[in-house]
């Protein structure tokens, strides 16, 4: 044991093979990461080039607010939702939104009669080009566990309560299908442009377990 | 395999933990894996569904107590050890020991742009007409595959409806084994909540699954 | 509740490792788990199906990660804190912070042998004849009660045969939940393999459960 | 922290608190049961002598070697075997065995037809007055869980191979019925008397995971 630093605290004591040179502070899954990583890279299985391009693609280019934009046209222009309906795929590609895990994509409607919501019980199945990365709930045991046997108490963590005629049809997402939902257009929006409906569109309202609502107005 | 994975149904999680949007990561080293788990799989070694397979192969306890980018990483690691491309001495220790194995591909980074936006495609020319159409009512079969299915242990051996005949995929069984594309007609089957939960199933409920034709018999 | 005590049918947790038969304990601490968890009951305060409740309601991940005896350990100090009889700092320190709270029965060194010897009676002199007899063919209810429940998710909504009326049982369900013995009959129910798990299950198998009455119906 | 004996390797350094005075090495589970037994009995919840007696019983009174007798007995003597069928839980308690997790007896008998397995997928239930403790793995997942899909593999894993037109019947322990398996007598045993053959009875012999064999002899 080098003479170092003393810890106020017994628990901070394991943790020392953490602390680094520079005073970060790494985790366990960071050592092992960079561990691979470094393999990977002088072994020339990897670029690391290659690497920082695919993080910066999905941190800057690639997320929900391209599904915003999918769902703010659908709701302004009546041949984008057929077109929509009839080739989601397509439809979606005509923006510029294609590519990994959103090879066959399928829209569901929201309407006052029916609520979807989308799930991937067996792993994280999920359409990477019109709504980025999942969020660690959508990955998590608890919710795909619970939505496709209670999706009215999942929703309520959410904060959503929906009447309870209203039917929810739950699509777990078993294949390469990819589904994005279109929210109901809430009340008040009538003459917004696209940019302003697509900044009030949700990330869960496009999986199901949010409403698009008007900020600071009356909800839909 | 009836694993860990498979856990459309349970009651036991607690309650879903909803996150903003703009967390699209909560550590360093998930950029990193996601990015090492895009390029590895580019180098064409496996596929999708045989990833999907490694990953649902973890101790059940450890995929339980594992994050999802933990069970990307830890899988990763299984089937780059697994193929030969790694030991596990060089992932422990972070130092290659040797050059790498030949390998189809490795993704440099002018390839990063144009790989994301191609995708894979997974649908195939169709050689025989689909069994069933929309409208139609089935049954899922009930089986219980030693191997990787995308049939959840929930939807097997119930009665359900063709909501739509989706197209001519590759099969994620055999894909997932090594033994080949081997594509079917795919379909969204819609099963009511009782069906599924029995008779005090929320009554709004219907659930929905994408399966392959093999996985489907008619309704008796 | 579908937890993760509920394992019957799963096939990822590896081959069995048999032991010798004079290998009672792995280690010092099992035996005081063992003798404190029976110590514990006979207070009296928790019956064993409510005892069993908490021990399924353990964090899924935490539940498949312990040894049973650890299990016990975990389930007993939950239980002992839900009844406000120690607190965690308590259990934490070692250090007790006051008496204890009066508690129905303490079982005392003379009283060991003959509770032991005793053991509880679960059965009840029935009121109502059995609705089901040996030989008939029935079908298991499909059901997804939150509570604990003894009837295995791998057996619901199946169909069986009474392969013997056991007798008047206290009823597991209502038990646990301190909501009464409510006794029903008790029937042996025999599965044929190919019911509970498909056509290519093994052919020479059934297996059999005790079912109370309201978890069965006639066959239809 | 304290100065103290340098250690080779530093895994060994996180556990220096289990360290103690007198040399000896307590795990953490150790640490925690004495914790916790330390509050019960200061509280006046238990008894430290009646948790000495409680292991003494389970140690030198309870277990398997008091089933074989039963087995031994039904062998030798056809009066007490039509007592077993008829009657099993007083059967056993006419040999003195009697109490905590045995108060609902069955006697299940092996013939060359059918093969009898006993298990508790949901959690441990045993016929403890004829058999004493489980077996770690009769507690264990992989156990429990696949028994009841696949005993033959199970049986694989104790080394027993049985004739594919063999009936499997597998027991799921779910009530509070508990079973003993009666093994086939093995050949070779003729004119041995009771304590001869309950020599040869083996714990997994009672529970299915086991046949009788005559040591050094012919297995039947």
């Amino acid at each position: 044991m080098s003479g170092g630093h003393v810890h106020d605290h017994h628990h901070d004591h394991h943790h020392d093979h953490d602390h680094h040179h520079d005073g970060s502070t790494l985790s366990e899954m960071d050592l092992r990461v960079r561990a691979l990583e470094t393999v990977l890279v002088d072994k020339g299985y990897v670029d690391p080039e290659a690497l920082d391009l695919i993080i910066e693609t999905y941190e800057t280019r690639i997320g929900p607010r391209n599904g915003a934009r999918v769902v703010a046209k659908a709701w302004l222009e009546p041949d984008y939702l057929a077109f929509l309906r009839r080739n989601a795929g397509d439809a979606v590609a005509s923006l510029g939104y294609t590519g990994r895990q959103g090879e066959s994509m399928v829209a569901l409607e929201n309407t006052p009669e029916v609520h979807n919501i989308v799930v991937c019980t067996l792993c994280s199945c999920y359409p990477w080009p019109v709504l980025g990365l999942p969020p660690v709930w959508y990955k998590s045991p608890a919710y795909r566990s619970r939505v496709v046997i209670d999706p009215r108490g999942v929703l309520a963590d959410f904060g959503v309560t929906l009447p309870a005629e209203k039917k929810i049809k739950v699509w777990d997402s078993t294949a390469e299908v990819r589904y994005l939902v279109i929210p109901e257009r809430p009340a008040g929006t009538e003459g917004w442009d696209l940019e302003a409906l697509a900044a009030i569109v949700t990330r869960d309202s496009m999986i199901g377990t949010g409403l698009v609502t008007v900020p600071g107005g009356g909800a839909s | 395999m009836n694993g860990p994975h498979d856990m459309g149904g349970m009651q036991s999680f607690g309650p879903v933990t909803p996150e903003p949007e703009h967390e699209r990561f909560h550590a360093a080293w998930e950029k990193r894996v996601l990015a090492t788990t895009l390029a590895c799989g580019a180098m064409g070694v496996w596929n999708i569904d045989a990833m999907r397979s490694s990953r649902e192969s973890l101790p059940p306890a450890d995929y339980l107590a594992s994050s999802y980018y933990e069970i990307w990483f830890k899988a990763l690691v299984s089937r780059l050890v697994a193929e030969g491309l790694v030991t596990p001495e060089e992932v422990e220790t972070g130092i290659a020991q040797g050059p790498g194995q030949p390998v189809p591909n490795v993704m440099t980074a002018d390839r990063v742009g144009p790989t994301l936006a191609a995708g894979s495609v997974y649908t195939r020319a169709p050689d025989v007409p689909p069994s069933f159409a929309e409208g139609q009512a089935v049954r899922t079969r009930l089986m219980n595959p030693t191997h990787h299915t995308r049939l959840p242990r929930y939807a097997r051996g119930k009665p359900g409806v063709i909501e739509a005949v989706r197209g001519f995929f590759v099969f994620a069984d055999t894909h997932a084994q090594n033994l080949g594309d081997q594509p079917q007609w795919l379909y969204t089957v819609r099963f009511e909540g009782r069906d599924l939960w029995g008779p005090e199933a929320d009554p709004s409920l219907s659930v929905s699954i994408e399966a392959w034709e093999s996985y489907l018999e008619p309704a008796t």
